[in-house]
């Protein structure tokens, strides 16, 4: 790893981590990760060739990874080789970026349940990613994923259920590793509207803490109105 | 001690840890999906392990049950030793002679990966609530452009005859008349023709010879009627889609389409995502479908819920007065889930269900006849 | 002492506070209007009074101009007589026997006053820069529609052929495949007839073969191709509105349409609401027409301003780097301006507008090269 | 004027005035005129019988005058036969209110210059009205009114111009009579969007005070954001 951040500082990036980049283009600098299939689009982020390599812009505003990551996240486990359980993949935008960042070594369990984002996510994401297994199932059922073995480096949950925390924890349960990282997108409102925000974040952080400990909590705001992010690390 | 283990790739046989026998699938998402309902024939691995006359453990349930169907002597895996399964699986499909290393193992299981979640994709998409739901948006989205259109036709004809704008509201009478051309061309059979009454065809005629519009030059006019025919195209087009809403209604969900109309069952449905989604959900949100962003607001000011959404578009809802509106809407909500429940098992139309609707609308009408203080 | 009235439904000669002689108009709007342009004749006014021989006061400017022009001896009124007039008009009405009496005058001043303003609302009903900014508008409302019918389009079709909205961003290519119907029909000749290139044929035949999309019915198929076709429809009339509005604009604002081209052109007229409008107001107003929302939230939460509304679409402004297209804007809008005063007068085109803005705009291109810390 | 409250009275409508009233409508109050075009609507607004007369329901998100009375309208010098000057007459919504006030015998000058809106206002309110003389002129150059003879009683201003007080100061000072009322509708936006609405409403005031007395300031918030109306007397 030591080598790599050693090559990517000759290209003169000004990055601050293994994983990601910081590029400079029409004077701000931007976040961007390497793309894992150079030429490829996935959700029309602009490409960025410096030095023989390309970069995709990785959009806060899209994507809640980065929004954290805008927001001072402390904790950044995705490198190359990473293993990851991706519930609510969705349409792909972050799974992409993860994607590029863990490399062709690494292996991303995409799960999605409704057909038609998972459309997209196929067609945009999933079938030009060899590191990408799409899991088209429900995220209440870990028992009836297909084709996920051993167990994952880090879960990654964005789904926008009331009960997404126990969701979660039956899903970590079941596929992380112990010592592995947990995120945990948290819709403010999916889960009550009538409490405040800071209020629900305490209260799901609280149901992680028997199994976890709690690493980093971030309110995605401006990039995400009404959502948070937790990171949490699972107890050996 | 003899195991059988399904992986996508193929089912195989392990003794004592070591490979006995593979069955690889030559089609690994078709055969994978046969023994997950339970519809396998499977006869040169049934024939195996009769052969082997001992006792199995197996992997899946519904493998399992497959076995059980041919007699062998089964049963289901410790959870410890799935566990074990679950975590060397690659290691397994290697062994079986599934793959040929770790990396084609990860290739294959990739692909597995994707012809399953696509071919998911492909039943899902053949579903016909899903048409309906293209049908019933489409059509709402032809009378949004039917409606900007229109308005842009009022404003520009309306420098040529302006008085017509407050006079004709139908999109339609107003398209037709802008399609004769210009005022001196507008004679009574114009009107007449518009399927405008009598009464109207006069007053029509007066206002159109003393107007105070400007004139049109032949250029301008003829672009202004091609968006006339423009709306009387949208017009035969929306009068298709309802038709085949209304047909594919009746055919899916003839119960729903009882208690709530072909139209707004088609709405709602849409909401839903899906027949089977909308059966599965409390009447308390079927009630308020489509006016997500009133709850949201009520709950976060504590101002009042929402007390329809969709459902005031019913016509037993709408034509209520104000005050009975929420408690009619619940009573609809209520049935609309039973319905779609029925629906669902495709049991054919329900009558009571509409007669019992009837009753407890009557109820309601009686009872809440004059609003209350609060109200 | 005579005095000459004008009022809205005659001319009256007064002396010494009572009636001398009255002469009414037949077509009082008419009329008047006539005497406001100084246009009018006056023939009989202008005899009795030359036979008057004295000189008399007049109540009207433009009466006083139409006199003095047959030479009669005249002079404007004090202001403390025409206020005298003023307050006592519904009564010199009467005395002149233009009504018969207060009720009657009100009447007719009102039917007057319905007379000039309709005369005048159908005036302005006939510039033509009011009709290009209709033709405008219907074209911003068509892409609107095209947009809008284009995405139920790919979601309803979508359920067929998946791959294919990601692959096809042309509105008209993907409605063209569409109307060619299944995926099973899909030759290479229908790709190639629908213009795209052979790389782009290749990769349609070979992905349409391996769809993960399900069936569609034959019902479902036709109704989605009466929307494609009304797509390509709207595709037609556009063009037709794009060259219309082309033409136009090339007629009534040359210069405007060379700083601006045509279709931005029309668009600011829109926003200013007239040609002649347009040519009134100031530069630094022009460069953020469209821009209004911003710009008032910027006044008021002190952020930064606009540096471009509409003009943003101006190839000058949105071809540059961020940080010259606010001086661009700038640059376009102070000459745009001035192009629409020359346009006003009607004096053709002007070729050196133009060429100064081309140089102004390479001016700022190298001064600006590189962005400022600021920027 | 005795005589016809007391006739209404009768009528059982909950009325504070003589000039507008208070109708009940699906269990709320609303407010209302009498219609003097009995049938006519004009924007679309409710009609309502109640013994025998026809009652237009009066919208005050709609008329800036009805939202000014919602809002604790103390002074209301519109009532039968009275004459105005209206400015900015815009499509007419509240011209036709202050017309079924003033009634046959009153008089309304409804000055618009805008020639689009000036349709709309023809075709829907003044051609059915014959208290209504529509002047089609900019109110800029109040000498070039035609048709207004005499002085008025009330001038009303609704025109959204950066020197709308100034406009209106020389309208009153050619039609207003003296002891005449003034109502001003300032849009604190139109004026100067940089400072605070409360200051703009004084500094506008202020130019009045020379020849007006000051009644009343009203915001007009809920029905109108950004709008007040200032009411005030003509000094003899």
């Amino acid at each position: 790893m030591k080598d790599q951040i050693q090559i990517k500082r000759e290209r003169s990036l000004e990055e601050d981590n293994q994983s990601y980049f910081w590029i400079k283009s029409e004077g701000e600098k931007k976040l961007a990760t390497e793309n894992l299939v150079p030429g490829n689009q996935v959700y029309k982020e602009k490409l960025i060739i410096k030095k023989g390599v390309e970069y995709r812009l990785w959009d806060a505003f899209r994507s809640k990874l980065a929004a954290a990551i805008m927001n001072d996240l402390e904790y950044f486990p995705f490198e190359n080789k990473s293993k990851v359980l991706y519930l609510g993949a969705s349409t792909g935008t972050t799974v992409s970026h993860i994607s590029d960042i863990v490399g062709p070594s690494g292996i991303i369990f995409g799960v999605e349940h409704a057909s038609r984002v998972a459309r997209d996510f196929l067609d945009r994401v999933a079938s030009y990613r060899s590191n990408i297994i799409p899991i088209l199932q429900d995220a209440r059922k870990p028992k009836e994923y297909f084709s996920v073995f051993g167990k994952v480096d880090i879960v990654y949950v964005d789904i926008a259920q009331p009960d997404q925390t126990q969701i979660a924890l039956d899903n970590c349960e079941m596929y992380l590793k112990k010592g592995g990282y947990f995120f945990l997108v948290i819709k403010t409102r999916s889960i009550d509207v009538t409490k405040s925000p800071r209020r629900i974040i305490e209260e799901e952080t609280e149901k992680l803490k028997a199994n976890f400990d709690i690493l980093q909590s971030i309110d995605l705001y401006p990039y995400d109105k009404d959502h948070a992010m937790v990171i949490a690390k699972y107890k050996n | 001690m003899y195991s059988v283990i399904l992986t996508e790739l193929g089912i195989s046989i392990f003794n004592e840890g070591k490979l006995e026998k593979a069955f690889p699938f030559s089609n690994p998402v078709k055969e994978y999906l046969l023994v997950k309902n339970k519809e396998s024939k499977l006869n040169e691995l049934i024939n195996y392990l009769a052969s082997i006359q001992r006792g199995v453990s197996v992997s899946d349930e519904s493998l399992l049950v497959i076995l059980k169907k041919y007699s062998i002597d089964c049963y289901l895996m410790e959870s410890s030793e799935l566990d074990n399964i679950q975590a060397t699986k690659p290691q397994i499909i290697v062994d079986s002679g599934f793959a040929s290393n770790l990396q084609d193992t990860l290739g294959k299981l990739r692909e597995f990966a994707l012809g399953l979640s696509s071919s998911k994709v492909t039943e899902v998409s053949e579903s016909p609530d899903l048409h309906i739901i293209q049908a019933i948006n489409s059509l709402d989205e032809i009378d949004k452009i039917a409606n900007g259109l229109s308005s842009r036709l009022r404003e520009w004809y309306g420098l040529h005859f302006p008085e017509l704008d407050n006079i004709i509201d139908s999109i339609n009478g107003y398209a037709q008349i802008v399609l004769a051309g210009k005022r001196e061309s507008l004679t009574k059979q114009v009107f007449e023709d518009a399927g405008f009454p009598e009464s109207k065809v006069e007053m029509l005629s007066l206002i159109s010879s003393k107007s105070r519009g400007g004139d049109i030059s032949d250029v301008n006019l003829a672009i202004v009627q091609s968006i006339a025919k423009q709306i009387l195209d949208f017009h035969e087009l929306r009068k298709k889609l309802e038709e085949h809403v209304e047909t594919a209604m009746q055919e899916i969900a003839p119960n729903l389409s009882a208690i709530l109309g072909s139209a707004v069952g088609a709405r709602i449905l849409g909401r839903a995502g899906s027949l089977k989604r909308l059966a599965s959900l409390p009447a308390s949100t079927i009630q308020v479908l489509g006016a997500e962003k009133a709850l949201f607001r009520s709950l976060k000011t504590g101002s009042q819920p929402p007390k329809h959404g969709l459902l005031f578009q019913h016509a037993m809802v709408h034509a209520a007065p104000r005050w009975q509106r929420g408690k009619i809407a619940r009573a609809v909500a209520a049935k609309a889930v039973i319905a779609a429940r029925v629906d669902v098992y495709g049991e054919g139309l329900n009558q009571t269900l509409l007669e019992k609707l009837n009753i407890r609308v009557n109820e309601i009408g009686k009872k809440y006849e004059n609003p209350t203080e609060k109200d």
